[in-house]
């Protein structure tokens, strides 16, 4: 028996470290990828919660985030292709043309 | 039988697809837009696929008055249409009818394709539709992901220019970022109330004392939709954003995506009747204002100037929302949507004209460049004017009011302080309108601007949005009667009617 | 002719005639001749339509006439309600008399956009006799704002060198200024459900929570009327603006446009808040005698002859105000007869600068001098003008300011002494000016060489010269209606003082 | 008492932190891209605690799977090196760490209180693929469908954004240093 | 019932000249100008002599209603006139020294090239004066006030392309606002307490009010308010400055309006309520005490001027002291009088220096004069008279009224009686000093070539009239000696009225016989004092022969002696200096760099600017937020997010 708290903690820290990683890392992708980091500790979340509450909607839940991550990573990446056209970089620090 | 029986009523009838018409038209066409984009000749393609997309908004907005004779829950209690959710699609819709009818001589201006152009747009109105009138978490988090991702590429449709990638890429990763703190609160609420349809959740919240997870669940989820319509202090974004985006997507997405964020925001802060959100939203408004109006200030880029007034208008809006008692909700229900609605007549138009200045390679975007457009081009000028005065908020034009009703909603609030912020905000903020108009009217000319004739499109586009700002400026009765017809439809919800309405447990659940 | 059965209706023809016509001029071609005679036929029509309003206004009979009331907007709860009493019947009268006058005095003068000049110039027409009919805050805000635009818009488009800073200022001294005026109309809806002035006169104080609120309403309103006055220390938009205006902008700027303050103060400040207006009145006497003063010293040492009229009109709003809170009646009327006065002798004094400026493009009083000689019909239509607003008996100037220092002497005397100093003061910068740019000998030759007033400038000059000397003859003819309004304006402070007196 | 599931729960968790806080230390971005599907592979263990065998099945061919061979892809593609380390932000320092720390702390906070020792059984709620695919076809239908039109979108704009700048759109391609 | 008198025909009359000539006058030929011209005010005179003709018969005060004016609540002031027998005296001089002069102007204006400017200007002065004169409230006579000031303003700056004229024009008018702004405080008083301005319900509400004996009140400060007013269309201390400088003007409009008519409305005005300041003693006191100094001082100065005509200025003011004198003492009826006589001889003797001038080719130094009695002897012999009856000598017509009023004031205190007659010495002192440096001796003057030029000088065009063409001082023509001659009769016979104290008697209704000592008979001590004083008149006349007849050095040597105290007289005290200094500059320096360049552009427009300029720097500020950093960023969202949820966090615990 594992207590619900425990699995919502775990979420809680992946999503911190996504969080983290989006503010700390500079490769694009890598940000990216923090965002992937977050929302998986939001899906255990859910289905941790699906399992508490005994409905299923927080898999269902779980299975359209994926979708949406899916569909979210290939317009990114495609994204980060185009800015890499145009920029040559990929270190977030350099893309910064628009400001103020 | 009793499972049987809930799984008929799941299945959805005819008059399922009559509710959600709009966005089955606007998907069709968004298809046919996308298949017939390789089949059409390239010369003539923008305009075609322009008409049709065009078309489809039109015939959309058929369907949407036909989809209002039937309101009602469908789709196993997804989507809500009622005249709250009319009122939004309805709106959406004719943003990007406005929308596309100014783009296509931008299209070929820029040069840019035009198939997945106007197709995503049709198909980001489709979320934006779903947005407004889900009542399920799920059903407004993919309404929200389709918004927000055709405008991450709409924003990124200049590929060729940097500032263009850029834009896209700041919204996309920044935008994600955002939708996961959204989810992360539906994930909580879930937690806390077990169910992620509104409606149930609504009830359950009034059934019990909300517990601390529902208010850590409201604070994320204002996250995310607080980052939609561009609130401080999660509107960094914006500027950078639109000045980077294609013209008339600007228009759009500061608009379009940002109306369906209200509504999905107004029915998680007014129909869920969220806990503790007053202050927040306080203090939320009167930031957004005072930081849009203040770094509009000394902006000469005329897009990213823009940007910051709509963080400004963001700011008003919420204004709306900070209602202190129940009784006071219809109003600034009211007011709020008055306000996305004419928000949306003078900014679409307001970006139509600048996309149509702005010509080949957007070279013309400064407030440098706009000296002189009085003299060159009376028409744009004094269109853009009006716009701009309806932004201000003078008399005669929709913006005035939207004001108006924003104010005086918050006055019935007893909110005075957040009416002396925003009275004297709008004041300020009357500065950097005004400058552009000064600058069009007042200052000659220093170099030669082009300025390209005024294709059908554009003159159909502004004299649109000059009608409607015009006319929610004159005669603001009639949209302002819907909306508060709306807020009673998204306040009052017979409980009764709302337990008969209720989802069977899923039917996997033990019991 | 039996026009009565317009009465129902002359009110909005009045109104949205010049609109109309603005509409129609949109619609002409660029030629700027007809363009011209169209607007002058416009304006004039609209002139001749409101002086039905005189002809038929019942004198005796208190309260407001030509009313109509409709609903405009169900939500809020905004009405169509308009009509006048005697204060506001000669207001709109002065503005449809000065419009046709400020088209002359830019026959020549505008050449450059040209249609646009007189669509501004119709449209701010509209708004500004709005502002005078309006009887609900509402419209009566609606009309306030839009007179702004057009006006900013003369300025900035039509003006001379430093027009955009000049537009921009006082855009934005109006704009800050009115929003705290909105934001206390606001209020009185919010609390009461209407926007009727009539309405909320009378029930206003009714609402429970309007006491603790009346002093900040009462300033929400007064600064926005204030700014507008202009009164010290809120009027320093107002020279930058006259200078930089074009001719017929600074006519209906210092004409009209400064009177929508004192109109303001007149009809809400203190109709609405009575018991405000009285507590509130001793530091804004104090400021309206600092501006008659302030005004007319700053006045005298102006090297510019429109930044001298503008702050001669400092100095003249100051009587005005002072009149309206000297809580008299002879205060009062003179305060509504100084309106007026000013709004033709000013006027004309602007149109008489531009008549020069036209010539010599400029206006500082240093590049003339011996005017008198080249110029002997300008220079006496200019001295009648000028003795009009020194305030010299049997001209219009004169009885304005006579009752007003009257009622401010009634009310304290050192007020009225103060005051009274005033007229010391308008007759040496005025005076002084004069002599600078007509008497003496011509020391810039170029001066010999200029036109005596044309054709157009006489026609536009002219009548503001007759109209001074009947006003200062006859000024019955005015107060008749005048005065009966002003008195019931005044009854809710005489019935506070029998109180008083009572107690 | 130590159950198994408590292990199991215990040494799946440490992966995904594990990998969560590689993925922060890594420079190069493969290494970040290989610790995440780490962390997913984990998490997939975690959905089987709790009985969600479809979804657990689902995270590992879809985002462990496809998503991530996306993303190892593009790192291949744009051949994307180490890391800089540029100095571009305070703020991201200065406010958003401290930020996510208290944030963090927050709502682990809440969810402490709010959930307390509630313990969870293993497999709780068995989601097998059968019973959800119930739900996606009925009450969750029209999301379901929709995605479609998501799918759509995000084809279209890969197609957009990553092809080659010719056609209509071509012109000399403009680019920007600084 | 009275008969209707049509009274407003009388200022109506001049005003139509006025408007005539205004309007039609520029094109016109002079002769019809001058038709006009004469005909308006010849017109009003001729009316006013039938107003008197018919007085006996009339029910005095006679008023005449003629149209409303001016109501606001309860007040009211309208178009309509009152007429008694103080009014009536005013009106016969007006009119009649106005004909005169008007007849005059034809003369010695006639060449210049604004003549119809000159008799439109003379005619609306009529208009106003008469106004003054007629009004039954105290806001008409105001009209008249300011509108002789306007008229007086419009005259002295006649030829405005010189400067000095120009200035002393305005300056004219800026000290009489002075004076108005005390009228106007006086006015408002009566309002204030007595709610009318007309002068039969004021007087009616005055008469019951006790005599303020025991210290200043109401009257006395009306009274005196309305004395600053006087003060200053009188020219009287302190406000005097403007009358020397208004001899800028044609000299015929310093013989009308600044001689005869205009500057006496103050005395005017004082006699008309006279109800008034009877009841305030202090105030009367005042105005006795102003008349007095006025006097004094101004003959002082009169003494020590070359300027012909400013002799003359310095000699109205010292005059107007005298009836001002007569006012403070209660002798309304002598102040009157010497109005009157005073009418008569200084119109003339501004006339006849008129005619001097004329004759010298526009020179007006005395200095460069000298022996014109042979080259124009009617102006001689008529300004021999005119300087008879102004010095007091028996039975000249200035004789009558001036004794009247030195031995009224002697009554009074004899303490006026000593400076007013000092003051008469000085008089015929200095009028005599007058008229030996320019009828005695040899021509000092400027001869044929100069002759046009100094014409030309003040304004006139070219001298094609033959009568101008000689080098010589000539005569004038005889339509400006008519009016010398005629006045020339009033001053010898004019004072004759006032034997037996007839002219007082006629006057009585009007000011009441409350003085009992005024009408008491002429005892031992009136005859006495009338010796002294026409001994000091004689003893002037020799001091002058001998200083500028017999021994023409002595004058310099005297100044050389005085010294600084000279020099102070010649400068008249250094008076407009002191003006300049005290008030002028301040103000306008003050105004430029205090309140303009410091409170309008420092102050305010700055405090405005900085603040705006403060928002641009806030915004400047603000949008380093925006830095473009993608991190910074999401870390602006996720500090916000973190304040958000502690805020909810936080309200979730409270409750």
């Amino acid at each position: 028996m594992v207590p619900l708290s425990y699995y919502l903690v775990l979420s809680g820290i992946l999503f911190a470290c996504g969080v983290t990683g989006f503010l700390i890392k500079r490769n694009i992708i890598t940000i990216f990828m923090s965002i992937e980091l977050m929302l998986n500790g939001v899906n255990l979340s859910f289905v941790a919660f699906a399992a508490h509450w005994h409905v299923l909607a927080g898999q269902v839940f779980v299975f359209f985030v994926m979708v949406v991550a899916a569909a979210e990573a290939a317009v990114g990446l495609a994204i980060i292709i185009a800015v890499y056209r145009t920029r040559e970089t990929l270190n977030v620090d350099q893309v910064n043309l628009l400001k103020l | 039988m009793t499972t049987f029986l809930a799984q008929m009523q799941t299945i959805p009838q005819g008059v399922d697809y009559v509710r959600i018409l709009p966005e089955l038209i606007l998907s069709a066409f968004g298809i046919v837009v996308m298949v017939l984009d390789p089949l059409v000749d390239e010369e003539k393609s923008q305009k075609t696929l322009g008409l049709i997309a065009f078309a489809g908004t039109v015939v959309a907005l058929l369907s949407t008055w036909y989809a209002a004779q039937y309101p009602g829950l469908a789709f196993s209690n997804t989507v809500r249409v009622d005249s709250f959710s009319i009122f939004f699609t309805f709106l959406v819709i004719v943003i990007a009818a406005v929308v596309i009818l100014s783009s296509f001589e931008y299209m070929a201006t820029q040069r840019i394709r035009a198939g997945e152009y106007y197709a995503l747009i049709l198909f980001g109105v489709v979320g934006m539709a779903l947005m407004s009138s889900a009542i399920e978490l799920v059903m407004i988090f993919i309404g929200l992901e389709i918004s927000s991702i055709s405008t991450y590429i709409l924003a990124g449709f200049r590929r060729n220019e940097a500032s263009s990638t850029e834009s896209s890429l700041k919204y996309f990763l920044l935008g994600s970022f955002a939708t996961a703190f959204f989810l992360y609160g539906v994930a909580l609420m879930f937690g806390a109330t077990g169910s992620t349809n509104i409606d149930v959740i609504a009830q359950k919240l009034q059934s019990a004392p909300a517990e601390l997870l529902v208010y850590a669940a409201m604070a994320l989820m204002f996250v995310g939709l607080g980052f939609k319509v561009a609130a401080a202090p999660f509107h960094v974004w914006t500027p950078d954003v639109y000045e980077g985006a294609p013209a008339p997507i600007v228009g759009f997405m500061s608009t379009a995506p940002k109306a369906a964020a209200f509504a999905v925001l107004l029915r998680v802060v007014f129909s869920i009747n969220a806990p503790g959100s007053f202050w927040f939203l306080w203090i939320a408004a009167a930031l957004s204002m005072t930081l849009g109006n203040v770094s509009a200030l000394v902006q000469t880029n005329v897009k990213r100037m823009l940007a910051y007034s709509s963080i400004a208008h963001a700011g008003y809006l919420l204004m709306a929302f900070a209602m202190t008692s129940p009784a006071d909700s219809p109003i600034g229900i009211s007011a709020a949507m008055f306000y996305t609605a004419a928000y949306a007549a003078m900014n679409v138009g307001a970006f139509a004209v600048v996309s149509h200045f702005a010509n080949a390679g957007e070279r013309y975007v400064t407030l440098e460049d706009y000296a002189g457009l009085g003299r060159s081009s009376p028409i744009l000028a004094a269109s853009l004017t009006i716009f701009l005065l309806s932004l201000i908020g003078i008399p005669v034009t929709g913006g005035f009011f939207a004001k108006f009703y924003v104010f005086s909603a918050a006055l019935r609030a007893n909110l005075i302080w957040l009416t002396l912020i925003g009275v004297v905000n709008s004041a300020i903020g009357a500065y950097y309108y005004l400058r552009i108009i000064v600058v069009m009217y007042m200052r000659e000319a220093r170099k030669e601007v082009p300025v390209a004739p005024i294709s059908f499109g554009v003159a159909t586009a502004l004299t649109l949005s000059i009608a409607a700002t015009l006319y929610l400026g004159l005669l603001p009765n009639r949209v302002l009667q819907i909306a508060q017809h709306s807020a009673q439809d998204l306040l009052i919800q017979p409980p009764a009617a709302r337990a008969a309405e209720n989802p069977q447990p899923a039917p996997g659940s033990e019991h | 002719m039996n026009t009565d059965h317009l009465s129902p209706y002359i009110l909005s023809l009045v109104t949205f005639a010049p609109l109309a016509g603005a509409l129609l001029l949109t619609a002409l071609p660029r030629r700027d001749r007809e363009i011209r005679w169209f607007s002058l036929g416009v304006s004039l029509l609209t002139f001749l339509l409101s002086l039905h309003l005189p002809a038929h206004f019942h004198r005796g009979q208190t309260g407001f006439q030509f009313e109509v009331d409709r609903q405009w907007i169900s939500t809020p709860n905004i009405h169509y309600h308009i009509g006048i009493d005697g204060i506001s019947l000669w207001l709109i009268v002065l503005t449809t008399f000065l419009t046709p006058l400020c088209v002359l005095i830019s026959w020549k003068s505008v050449h450059d956009r040209v249609k646009e000049f007189f669509i501004l110039l119709l449209v701010l027409e509209t708004a500004l006799i709005g502002v005078f009919i309006a009887l609900d805050l509402f419209l009566f805000y609606f009309f306030w704002e839009a007179t702004l635009i057009p006006m900013a818009l003369l300025i900035g488009i039509y003006g001379h060198e430093r027009k955009i800073y000049a537009a921009v200022k006082f855009f934005m001294y109006t704009m800050i200024a009115s929003v705290f005026m909105l934001a206390a109309i606001l209020w009185l809806y919010a609390q009461t459900g209407s926007f009727d002035f009539v309405y909320l006169r009378e029930h206003i104080n009714s609402v429970p929570s309007f006491p603790a609120a009346a002093q900040w309403l009462f300033l929400g309103f007064f600064i926005a009327f204030a700014v507008k006055v202009p009164l010290f220390p809120f009027h320093t938009w107002l020279p930058d603006a006259h200078v930089e205006a074009p001719t017929a902008g600074s006519v209906l700027l210092a004409g009209v446009l400064l009177k929508m303050g004192t109109y303001g103060m007149l009809r809400f400040n203190l109709g609405l808040f009575p018991q405000q207006a009285r507590s509130n009145a001793n530091w804004i006497i104090i400021l309206a005698l600092i501006g008659i003063i302030y005004g007319a010293l700053v006045a005298m040492v102006q090297p510019n002859m429109k930044k001298l009229i503008a702050y001669s009109s400092v100095s003249h709003l100051g009587f005005v105000v002072l009149g309206i809170f000297s809580f008299t009646q002879a205060g009062l009327n003179g305060a509504m007869f100084v309106m007026l006065a000013h709004g033709i002798s000013t006027g004309a004094l602007f149109m008489l600068a531009g008549i020069i400026h036209e010539r010599r493009h400029t206006y500082e009083i240093s590049e003339f001098g011996g005017l008198a000689a080249p110029m002997p019909v300008y220079a006496t239509s200019y001295l009648v003008i000028v003795l009009a607003s020194v305030g010299l008996p049997l001209l219009n100037g004169f009885i304005g300011e006579f009752l007003v220092l009257s009622g401010a002497f009634q009310a304290r005397p050192i007020y009225g002494i103060l005051a009274a100093t005033g007229v010391i003061w308008s007759a040496c910068y005025l005076l002084w000016m004069f002599q600078r740019v007509f008497y003496g000998k011509v020391t810039h030759p170029v001066n010999n060489g200029m036109a005596d007033m044309l054709g157009f400038e006489k026609a536009a000059v002219w009548p503001c010269a007759v109209v001074a000397l009947v006003m200062g003859v006859a000024p019955i003819l005015w107060l008749a209606a005048i005065d009966p309004a002003v008195t019931s304006a005044l009854s809710p402070f005489v019935q506070m003082a029998s109180k008083v007196a009572a107690q | 008492m130590i159950s198994v599931h408590l292990i199991l729960f215990l040494a799946f968790g440490a992966v995904c932190v594990g990998g969560a806080v590689n993925l922060l230390v890594q420079r190069h971005p493969i290494n970040s891209a290989l610790s995440l599907i780490a962390v997913m592979a984990a998490l997939a263990g975690e959905y089987l605690l709790l009985g969600a065998e479809f979804v657990a099945a689902v995270q590992v061919i879809v985002y462990a799977g496809a998503i991530m061979v996306l993303f190892v892809f593009t790192i291949m593609l744009l051949n994307a090196g180490e890391e800089e380390k540029t100095k571009g932000s305070r703020v991201a320092i200065l406010f958003g760490v401290p930020g996510m720390l208290l944030g963090s702390l927050l709502l682990a906070w809440v969810v402490l209180r709010h959930s307390g020792t509630e313990a969870v059984p293993a497999g709780a709620l068995p989601g097998a693929p059968q019973t959800i695919g119930m739900l996606l076809f009925h009450e969750f239908l029209l999301p379901f469908e929709v995605t479609s039109i998501l799918i759509l979108i995000a084809i279209m704009g890969a197609v957009v954004l990553a092809s080659k700048p010719t056609g209509p759109s071509g012109g000399p391609q403009r680019r920007v240093t600084d | 019932m009275n008969p209707n008198l049509n009274l407003w025909l009388i200022p109506v009359l001049p005003l139509a000249g006025a408007a005539i000539n205004g309007f039609f006058g520029k094109k016109s030929s002079r002769t019809a100008v001058t038709t006009v011209g004469l005909f308006f005010s010849a017109s009003a005179f001729a009316w006013a002599l039938l107003v008197a003709f018919r007085f006996s018969s009339l029910a005095l005060p006679y008023q005449e209603y003629f149209a409303h004016w001016l109501r606001s609540g309860s007040f009211s002031a309208d178009f309509a006139f009152y007429l008694d027998q103080l009014s009536l005296v005013m009106l016969l001089v007006v009119t009649g020294v106005g004909l005169l002069i008007h007849i005059y102007s034809v003369g010695y204006m006639w060449d210049d090239p604004s003549y119809y400017r000159f008799f439109t200007y003379l005619n609306l002065f009529l208009f106003f004066m008469l106004n003054l004169i007629l009004a039954n409230n105290y806001l008409l006579m105001f009209v008249g006030w300011e509108g002789v000031g306007l008229a007086s303003y419009l005259l002295i700056g006649f030829w405005f392309t010189k400067d000095s004229a120009a200035s002393a024009g305005k300056k004219a008018f800026i000290v009489n606002r002075i004076g108005d702004f005390g009228f106007l405080i006086g006015l408002f008083l009566i309002i204030q307490h007595f709610g009318s301005l007309n002068f039969t319900e004021v007087f009616d509400k005055v008469k019951p009010l006790a005599a303020e004996n025991a210290g200043a009140g109401l009257l006395t400060s009306i009274g005196i308010l309305l004395m600053i007013g006087a003060c200053g269309k009188s020219a009287q201390i302190p406000l005097y400055v403007w009358l020397p400088d208004a001899m800028e003007g044609p000299t015929p409009v310093s013989a009308l309006i600044h001689a005869a008519t205009m500057v006496t409305a103050g005395v005017y005005m004082v006699s008309r309520s006279h109800v008034i300041f009877e009841r305030a003693p202090i105030a009367l006191t005042v105005v006795a005490i102003i008349g007095t100094l006025t006097a004094i001082f101004a003959a002082t100065i009169g003494i020590t001027q070359t300027d012909i005509k400013k002799v003359l200025a310095y000699s109205t003011v010292s005059q107007l002291g005298y009836m001002f004198l007569a006012c403070g003492v209660g002798a309304f009826s002598a102040g009157i009088f010497h109005l009157m006589t005073h009418a008569f001889f200084k119109g003339l003797l501004f006339l006849g220096a008129g005619s001097v001038i004329h004759a010298v080719g526009g020179e007006q130094d005395m200095r460069k004069m000298g022996g014109l009695k042979t080259y124009i002897p009617v102006t001689f012999v008529t300004m021999l008279i005119a300087t008879a009856a102004i010095a007091g000598i028996p039975p000249l017509a200035g004789f009558w009224s001036k004794d009247e009023i030195l031995w009224k004031a002697y009554e009074a205190n004899p303490a006026y009686w000593v400076i007013g007659a000092i003051t008469a010495f000085l008089t015929s002192f200095y009028m005599f000093r007058l008229l030996f440096m320019t009828f005695w001796g040899d021509y000092k003057g400027i001869q044929v070539d100069d002759h046009g030029q100094a014409h030309a000088a003040h304004g006139a065009g070219n001298h094609g009239d033959e009568d101008h063409g000689h080098g010589e001082p000539h005569e004038s023509p005889k339509v400006m000696l008519i009016p010398l001659v005629i006045l020339a009769l009033l001053s010898l016979v004019g004072g004759l009225v006032g034997i037996h104290n007839g002219f007082e008697h006629f006057l009585e209704p009007v000011f009441g016989p409350e003085f009992p000592k005024a009408i008491a008979e002429p005892g031992n001590t009136e005859w006495l004092l009338m010796g002294i004083s026409v001994l000091f008149s004689f003893a002037g006349l020799i001091l002058a022969y001998v200083l500028y007849v017999s021994k023409p050095y002595l004058p310099q040597k005297i100044a050389d002696s005085l010294g600084s105290f000279y020099n102070a007289v010649v400068n008249k005290y250094y008076v407009d200096e002191l003006y300049a200094k005290l008030f002028v500059k301040p103000l306008v320096d003050g105004s430029t760099a205090i309140l303009w360049q410091g409170v309008d552009r420092k102050i305010i427009d700055d405090t405005v600017n900085n603040a705006a300029d403060g928002a641009r720097h806030v915004s400047d500020e603000v949008r380093h937020m925006q830095s473009g950093n993608l991190r910074s960023y999401a870390g602006w969202i996720a500090a916000g997010a973190a304040v958000i949820i502690a805020y909810m966090v936080w309200l979730g615990v409270r409750g």
